[in-house]
């Protein structure tokens, strides 16, 4: 049955409506919600177009379970899942609200609506405003809120214009009548950028995203894996499909260019940005923030299966190291690098798990990041993108000098031994992550059997 | 134009943002973006000579000229989206002013 | 060709013949020396009767590091002595005279005394070590440079070389390359440690610099060493500049004039300090040297 | 000085914006929108599964969507899952506040700095009664005329702040709203489910569609415009609550 | 038959075992390190020489391997010096932090150095490369600095990228990543791109100008028993490199001409190479000679002798290149003997500062010895191997004519007397300091042992070269060069004849001589260091009498104010990148919420201009 594929934003939604009833059951609820979902997500969801109150696309809402959206959904539900599993007891009380951030993201990855989109940008981004509330930080979060609303107005303002210019909230109807009418892509330059700044600010792109130091930098080990790795994650792979599609159509010629050097800037400031940080989440955010752009580049440049990986690789990473980092902070006190010098002298697992997450976004070999890094530089290589290329690589040399220093200082105790314990489920998670990465670095045949034509939603239309 | 007096109204909202340091009335600005908005978005429905798009015992549904219901449909979506976000924007401002005593960004000093 | 043991008594032969001939002229220049400072100088053997009472002296000894660096020192440059061509047609390995074993099996012996000479614990050693390395690090380049325009033209072999310049009619590198010859007496000047180079023995500054602490045999053997090192640099001077010599006598005779000249004009000399060795060299002989190599290699004029 | 750069920067966008709309070809111009090219034509004809001729008010019987307010068929029926979403919003944006201003019902409301007199709090009561009630007439005939479960929740929940504000005494039962909130949402899912099990699809309108123009007409619209108005009613009554609560000083 | 695919399995294999037996006990966990160190040398060794390794894959399906003359050759040298490296590690690694990670990363990179030289496409190049850069990086803070790793990686990486973006620049060209494709696919300007690209990395792993900063850093502060490791092995990765940038990329330059010239030209891209590896030459052996760390100035010599490496590769006839190929193995046997030495002394005395030893020779006579041969091997001085590789390099030099690059070369080769000297003098001879007069031991057997067989090959290259130089031949057939002329003893380059196992026959007849002159004389009395000349004066302090620090204090003040150029250089490109980290902070992270907003319009407004306008 295709239409399963609601279940996943269903349940979760009526979940949450009934959690606010009883504050006890609510993280049950959260735990039993979440966990069906993956359980549906993999097994019952089949591929296909989900026809929404029985209208067919463009007239009705729909959405899509393609091998891109799917995942997608597996990245962030599970993600999910072990992010609620590890902090269910510290932050009960923010069962509903994550509920619903559950069921905002799943309808993020699954719609094919450009106003439902919205309308889900708008659930997910209310609900990460209050996940970031767990940080006691309402100025970093008024901030938030304030960029993001402007932010997906811009992107309602964008796909308002597209509605008044094509006549339809489509995305598939809306690409194929460009296609079909040949329509000027400089027609479209207001709109797609529109949209593009739009979705810019939820992906933390350079400069949109001011935001993300404020929410990222005083993160605990809910906001900062929730904010940093499944929120990115989805919305990278939100505006991959966008722009994969939609904006596509317009980012040729000198608007291509603007979006790349926009882009590649992005990338080079934000790793210098790393680069001049001493507190280890501010490296980590600011590094993350060079890795979305990176992976919006891809889509731009329409790579679309290691963006993918890229995304996958990336949340994953940060999952490990938003979490180590946040508990120690938690434990500690203080994010500052050098006063955490030593803190894996200790836990020496944790350590080795969190330097592989590292190494990974390094794209040191063995690990999954070397992989994905290697196959889209190839792959812009093949594009013939030889100075997007060298920013890249020039990049990559920065944040491996960050990353390497924030390494030994880490490992490698000063003065005053510091003590951070870490639980069982921690511990779990991080070498269950560390040896994903490590196997999907290692052995790499699940990475080429996937579907290679990832961004098929015509094709999907096509098979009905 | 209507049109062109939403895009207006958005602009002003952006100035208002740019050039306010107050709480309070940076919310009010994100309100005047998203009113602008949505007399863009009613204002690409509009039809000349339209009718509002009910059907009545005198309006059948091809008898006559009617506006876009859509954009109608989806301003009543963006509205409610607007009031939950400016909802949300005061009870912060509301525990901002609890933890600093004020609503002027420039007094709160530089811890956030 | 193949080695017998005749090549290496050849080859002895021709080091101790080294050792008697700079002997003999060491004292003959004595002689020179003191007459030109209205003395009546010492007699010309007086070098012999040094070394020989030293060999008879008991020594003291500072550690078998001390000792053994003498011996690889004097057994270096005997090694060293037992590859120089006298004249263009008599020397013992034929055409393994290579140029570049000259200036390296040089430096075992001389790394044999730096050895032992700090060995032996005292400072003022060491400082001589020093200033010995510096000197040659100053000297050796520019002359390395002349070097490589001649082997560039004449090959690597001294023997070679020798009967490059006699067979285009004794045309000599220091005619053909007059630049090169100065840079190269220059060098030889500083090889020698002869004033203004003699910074790295300065008696009355720093003892004597290496050998401080030696006495009895060990002088003795380093006296031998010092000789037969003078013998290999005038040598490689006459063969690589003059022309070699066709037989024995005309060494000889070139030798001399060589040795002498160097020994005058070191005697109305003073010293430099070891810096100003080193920024001299790196001046003007380099300078040349480079002319020199460009002139002769670039541009190919060799008169 | 900044902000006159600021205003500068922001006429020039706007201008600039302007602009670029009036030479967009395909940007239809103001007023002259051609339906026909827009799905919205097919949201009047209500033709999207098939053509049942021209709909007539309270002639025409069972066609795909039986709503006289065509704004009403498009946001409870033709993208329902939007209004879904959007009440969802409203849902979160309500338990944010209480989140955030962590009101309980132990805490004190807002004190007034007037003594309400006699002829306030009955005059209040009274109209907050008609307030109501046109709220809920409001709700039952939003697939009729203008209205439905936002506005009318929206006046529902007006009437209670103008308790709140006329009576200092008053105080609502956050529980209760919680209650109906939760219930209401709930129900809204449940009715999609409903769809997907009775009917094919999620939020499929299971009911006969009946008379076009009728009250009892259009299959689940008037059920979900009450659920939906229930809930915003109690959503924003919540809302008003907790910001008219006193919280708990806590420096 | 030895199949790498297995060696590797079992080296990945036995560093998870080695973990475990590391942690038990240290002991026995690093001689485990050492069999299994052995066991993969002997596999190589004993099926490598003459050509049988299996390169067959069974087990791992994306991997494929190819066993070549050079790979093999650099394989080879490079795990010896692992192996002789692995004999340490019982005596260091229990001191270490992470001992249990020290074996496993030992072996890993191990691995990876197979994988390198045995790969046979880029992308297995590459990543064996970059594996060896981690794994090899996590080894280094274990010993003195943190930051050395970091400068390490950060050079690392920057030649690794560039070899990334040379690597995709052929495959964009030639459809695939296999070796011999890609590389005959080039031409034109992709040529001249990937070759300055290749070189980038050639010269950032092999620590020359103007990517030397992190050779002291690194190998100064590395574990002691990993400095061998460093200097002797994993730097002639950048050597691996050069070979293929300019051995087999080498773009067509245009060609440096002189009127009237009778010499063979040398077009621009290797008279570049060439100038550069010169430049690494003078500048490595005038910081070596200023530096007062024992392994930093070793460092600073293989950085030397890298550029020694790049000048004979640069010139690129038959006699330079086979110079530079036994250069790669000789230097690795000197600077591994040297660097082990001196881990050896600072095992006894913990200590590898000149200024603190001296007097080591009475109780490390042994460790002594290894030293010297390495440091004659290393200044190039018959009997040892340096000499051969030198004497051919200087052959192919004289036969271009280069003049600069011989003030070089000469300099170089000079100078090196004088760095090795130093710490010959200082740590060991001299006055024997009063502190260590008690503790200090002659190193185990276990240690001794490695340093010895290196100190025997080390005279082994010196005296009988043929036989390598008979398998370099081979390397030169397949780089399309002609062999050098070689007989079982003789050496025929274009100016003269060699015969290296002559010079060292005569020299021990020198020696002979002298030993017998020696021995007829008199005997000398024994006499203490303490009875020396100083002007009349009794001798109190000894370490005031030993002469070590500043040693060529007139020397380096003529250069001393230039030789912090290029730190400087670096350190301010890290400074200016954060500075533009902070603008950008500034730009876009500060906290008024307008900047973002302002950035919105500003960016709008730039594209709307260049729409509507």
């Amino acid at each position: 049955m295709s239409s399963l594929a609601v279940l996943l934003i269903a349940i979760p939604l009526i979940a949450a409506f009934v959690s606010i009833l009883s504050k006890k059951v609510a993280p049950y609820l959260l735990l039993i919600a979440s966990l069906i979902n993956v359980i549906l997500l993999f097994y019952f969801v089949p591929d296909g177009i989900v026809v929404i109150g029985g209208y067919d696309l463009p007239y009705g809402i729909n959405l899509f379970v393609d091998t891109f959206s799917r995942t997608g959904l597996g990245v962030v539900n599970v993600l999910f899942l072990v992010i609620v599993l590890l902090n269910i007891v510290e932050f009960k009380k923010y069962s509903s609200v994550l509920l619903v951030a559950l069921a905002g993201l799943n309808g993020l990855l699954l719609t094919g609506d450009l106003f439902n989109l919205f309308v889900f940008l708008e659930i997910s981004g209310i609900a990460a405003y209050l996940i970031t509330t767990s940080n006691h930080k309402p100025l970093a979060t008024f901030r938030y809120l304030i960029i993001g609303a402007v932010g997906s107005s811009l992107y309602l303002f964008g796909l308002i214009i597209f509605y008044g210019m094509f006549g339809t909230l489509n995305l598939m109807d809306m690409v194929s009548f460009i296609q079909a009418n040949n329509v000027d892509p400089s027609a479209l330059v207001l709109p797609a950028m529109l949209m593009f700044i739009g979705l810019g600010v939820e992906a933390k792109l350079l400069p949109f995203n001011s935001w993300v130091k404020g929410v990222l930098k005083d993160s605990n080990t809910l906001s900062g894996p929730m904010i940093a790795a499944v929120y990115a994650a989805t919305i990278s792979f939100v505006f991959g499909r966008i722009i994969n599609n939609l904006l596509t159509l317009a980012f040729v010629g000198n608007l291509l260019i603007v979006v790349l050097v926009l882009l590649a800037v992005g990338i080079f400031i934000a790793e210098a940005m790393a680069f001049a940080s001493t507190k280890v989440r501010e490296i980590l955010l600011y590094s993350s923030i060079a890795q979305a752009s990176i992976v919006i580049l891809l889509f731009v440049n329409g790579i679309v299966l290691w963006a993918v990986y890229l995304i996958i690789a990336n949340a994953l990473s940060k999952t490990v190291m938003f979490l180590v980092i946040n508990k120690a902070t938690k434990d500690h006190g203080d994010d500052e690098s050098d006063s955490l010098q030593g803190v894996f002298s200790k836990n020496i697992l944790v350590g080795i798990t969190f330097s592989v997450a590292t190494l990974s976004v390094m794209g040191l070999p063995l690990f999954m990041g070397f992989v994905v890094k290697l196959n889209y530089l190839t792959e812009l290589a093949v594009g013939a993108q030889w100075a997007l290329l060298a920013v890249i690589l020039i990049s990559s040399i920065i944040e491996g000098i960050y990353f390497v220093r924030m390494l030994i200082k880490l490992w490698y105790p000063e003065k005053n031994e510091v003590t951070v314990k870490f639980d069982l489920g921690f511990k779990v998670v991080f070498v269950a992550i560390a040896l994903i990465l490590l196997a999907l670095g290692t052995y790499t045949a699940p990475l080429n059997t996937l579907d290679n034509s990832i961004d098929t939603i015509a094709e999907v239309i096509d098979n009905g | 134009m209507i049109q062109y007096a939403a895009i207006i109204l958005i602009v002003f909202g952006l100035y208002g943002l740019l050039s306010n340091r107050n709480i309070i009335k940076m919310i009010i600005s994100l309100n005047i973006i998203e009113i602008g908005l949505n007399i863009f978005i009613i204002s690409v429905g509009f039809v000349y000579d339209g009718i509002a798009p009910i059907l009545t015992s005198t309006n059948s549904s091809s008898a006559l000229l009617y506006v876009d219901p859509l954009p109608q449909a989806l301003v009543l979506t963006a509205i409610v989206i607007g009031v939950g976000t400016t909802a949300l924007g005061l009870a912060l401002a509301k525990k901002i002013y609890s933890k600093y005593g004020t609503f002027e960004l420039d007094e709160m000093g530089d811890n956030e | 060709m193949s080695i017998t043991i005749l090549n290496f008594l050849i080859g002895l032969g021709i080091a101790f013949f080294g050792f008697v001939l700079q002997t003999s002229i060491a004292g003959l220049n004595r002689k020179i020396v003191g007459r030109l400072q209205k003395r009546v100088g010492p007699r010309w053997y007086q070098e012999f009767l040094d070394i020989f009472k030293l060999l008879s002296k008991r020594a003291t000894s500072h550690g078998w590091i001390f000792d053994f660096g003498v011996i690889m020192a004097l057994g270096g440059i005997i090694a060293t002595a037992m590859f120089m061509p006298l004249t263009s047609t008599f020397n013992a390995f034929g055409t393994y005279d290579n140029f570049f074993i000259f200036v390296y099996l040089l430096a075992v012996g001389m790394l044999g005394m730096a050895m032992s000479a700090s060995g032996s614990g005292n400072p003022w050693a060491s400082i001589g070590v020093m200033r010995a390395l510096t000197t040659m690090l100053a000297y050796e380049v520019p002359f390395m440079i002349i070097i490589l325009t001649i082997i560039k033209i004449a090959g690597s072999s001294l023997t070679g070389i020798q009967l490059y310049q006699q067979a285009a009619g004794n045309n000599w590198f220091l005619i053909a390359l007059p630049l090169g010859g100065i840079v190269g007496f220059i060098s030889l000047m500083g090889m020698l440690g002869k004033k203004p180079f003699e910074t790295y023995i300065a008696p009355a500054e720093i003892a004597s610099g290496p050998m401080v602490e030696y006495g009895g045999k060990q002088l003795g053997m380093l006296f031998i060493m010092h000789e037969i090192t003078v013998f290999i640099e005038v040598s490689l001077f006459v063969h690589l500049f003059l022309g070699g010599a066709t037989n024995i006598f005309i060494f000889i005779l070139k030798y001399f004039l060589v040795y002498t000249l160097a020994n005058l004009i070191s005697n109305v000399n003073g010293r430099f300090k070891i810096d100003q060795v080193v920024t001299f060299f790196y001046k003007w002989p380099l300078i040349l040297a480079i002319v020199q190599a460009f002139i002769a290699i670039y541009l190919g004029w060799v008169i | 000085m900044k902000n006159l750069i600021a205003f500068v920067l922001s006429v020039a966008l706007g201008v600039l914006m302007v602009l670029s709309l009036t030479n967009n070809d395909w940007f239809a111009q103001f007023g002259y929108v051609d339906l026909a090219d827009r799905v919205s034509q097919s949201y009047i004809d209500k033709d999207v599964t098939g053509n049942p001729g021209e709909i007539i008010f309270g002639i025409t019987s069972n066609p795909e969507n039986g709503a006289a307010n065509i704004v009403t068929s498009i946001v409870v029926d033709y993208r329902s899952f939007d209004t879904l979403g959007e009440v969802t919003v409203l849902f979160i944006s309500a338990l944010g506040v209480a989140l955030l201003l962590n009101s309980q019902d132990k805490n004190k409301r807002l004190a007034l700095n007037f003594k309400p007199n006699f002829m306030l709090r009955v005059g209040s009561r009274a109209l907050f009664a008609i307030i109501l009630m046109t709220g809920v007439y409001v709700i039952l005939h939003g697939h009729l005329t203008p209205g439905g479960g936002f506005p009318g929740g929206t006046m529902i929940a007006s009437s209670i702040l103008l308790l709140y504000l006329a009576d200092d005494q008053f105080r609502t039962k956050v529980k209760g709203f919680k209650l109906l909130e939760g219930v209401a949402g709930s129900f809204y899912v449940i009715i999609g489910l409903l769809g997907l099990l009775l009917a094919t699809y999620f939020l499929q309108n299971f009911l006969p569609t009946g008379t076009v123009g009728d009250l009892l007409s259009a299959g689940v619209i008037p059920i979900v415009y009450i659920l939906i108005g229930l809930k915003v009613g109690s959503e924003i009554a919540g809302i008003i609550d907790n910001f008219l609560t006193e919280e708990e000083v806590s420096l | 038959m030895a199949n790498i695919e297995l060696l590797l399995l079992f080296l990945l294999a036995s560093g998870i075992v080695s973990y475990f037996l590391t942690k038990w006990k240290s002991f026995v966990g690093s001689v485990f390190t050492i069999f299994s160190t052995m066991f993969v040398f002997a596999s190589l060794a004993m099926y490598g020489f003459s050509g049988q390794l299996d390169t067959t894959v069974n087990v791992i399906p994306v991997l494929s391997f190819a066993q070549t003359n050079i790979g093999f050759y650099f394989a080879i040298i490079i795990v010896f010096v692992y192996l002789m490296v692995s004999f340490f590690h019982p005596y260091f690694v229990g001191e270490y932090k992470y001992k249990n990670s020290y074996n496993v990363m030992f072996l890993l990179s191990l691995a990876g150095v197979i994988g390198t030289f045995f790969a046979d496409n880029f992308i297995q190049l590459f990543f064996a490369f970059e594996f060896i850069v981690w794994t090899s990086m996590l080894l280094i803070p274990m010993g003195k600095s943190k930051k050395a790793a970091v400068s390490y990686y950060g050079f690392s990486a920057a030649g690794s990228f560039a070899m990334l973006f040379g690597i995709l620049v052929m495959r964009s060209v030639s459809g695939s990543f296999d070796i011999d494709l890609g590389l005959a696919s080039l031409a034109g300007g992709q040529a001249t791109l990937v070759f300055v690209m290749f070189l980038v990395a050639a010269f950032s792993k092999l620590g020359a100008f103007p990517f030397h900063i992190w050779l002291p850093e690194a190998h100064g502060n590395a574990p002691h028993p990993f400095s061998p490791v460093l200097s002797g092995a994993l730097v002639k990765l950048g050597a691996f490199v050069a070979v293929f940038a300019i051995l087999r990329i080498m773009p067509s330059t245009p060609l440096i001409d002189f009127a009237n010239s009778n010499l063979p030209h040398i077009p621009l891209g290797q008279y570049a190479v060439v100038i550069l590896g010169s430049l690494s030459i003078v500048f490595g052996t005038l910081m070596a000679i200023k530096e007062d760390d024992a392994k930093k100035l070793l460092a600073y010599s293989s950085m030397s002798h890298g550029g020694y490496i790049l000048v004979a590769f640069g010139i690129m006839t038959s006699q330079a290149v086979a110079g530079g190929f036994y250069h790669i193995l000789a230097h690795a046997l000197a600077s591994a003997g040297a660097f082990m030495a001196i881990a050896a002394v600072a095992k006894q005395t913990g200590t590898t500062k000149m200024s603190e030893l001296g007097g080591m020779i009475h109780k490390m006579p042994i460790t002594y010895i290894v030293y010297l041969v390495a440091i004659i091997s290393m200044a190039g001085i018959p009997p040892m191997g340096g000499f051969i590789s030198k004497w051919l390099i200087f052959q192919a030099v004289i036969d271009k004519g280069m003049i600069f690059v011989a003030i070089a070369v000469f300099f170089g080769s000079i100078g090196s007397f004088l760095y090795v000297f130093r710490p010959l003098a200082a740590l060991f001879l001299g006055q024997e300091l009063r502190e260590y007069k008690v503790k200090v031991k002659e190193a185990p057997f276990l240690m001794l042992l490695p340093m010895l067989i290196i100190t025997a090959l080390n005279v082994y290259t010196g005296v009988i070269p043929s036989a390598i130089l008979n398998f370099t031949n081979g390397m030169l057939v397949d780089l399309g060069l002609a062999p050098v002329s070689i007989t079982m003893w003789d050496i025929v380059g274009t100016t003269g004849t060699l015969n290296p196992a002559l010079i060292a026959l005569v020299f021990g007849f020198g020696v002979v001589i002298a030993f017998i002159i020696f021995i007829v004389l008199k005997k000398s009395k024994k006499v203490t260091l303490m009875e020396t000349y100083t002007a009349g004066n009794f001798v109190h302090d000894e370490q005031l009498l030993h002469y070590t620090k500043d040693f060529y204090a007139p020397l380096e003040r003529l250069y001393i104010k230039y030789t912090t150029i290029m730190k400087e250089f670096y350190e301010t490109l890290a400074v200016k990148v954060k500075e533009i980290g902070r603008f950008g902070k500034y730009l876009f992270m500060n906290k008024f919420i307008g900047t973002t907003i302002l950035w919105i319009i500003a960016i709008l407004l730039f594209l709307l201009v260049g729409e509507v306008l």
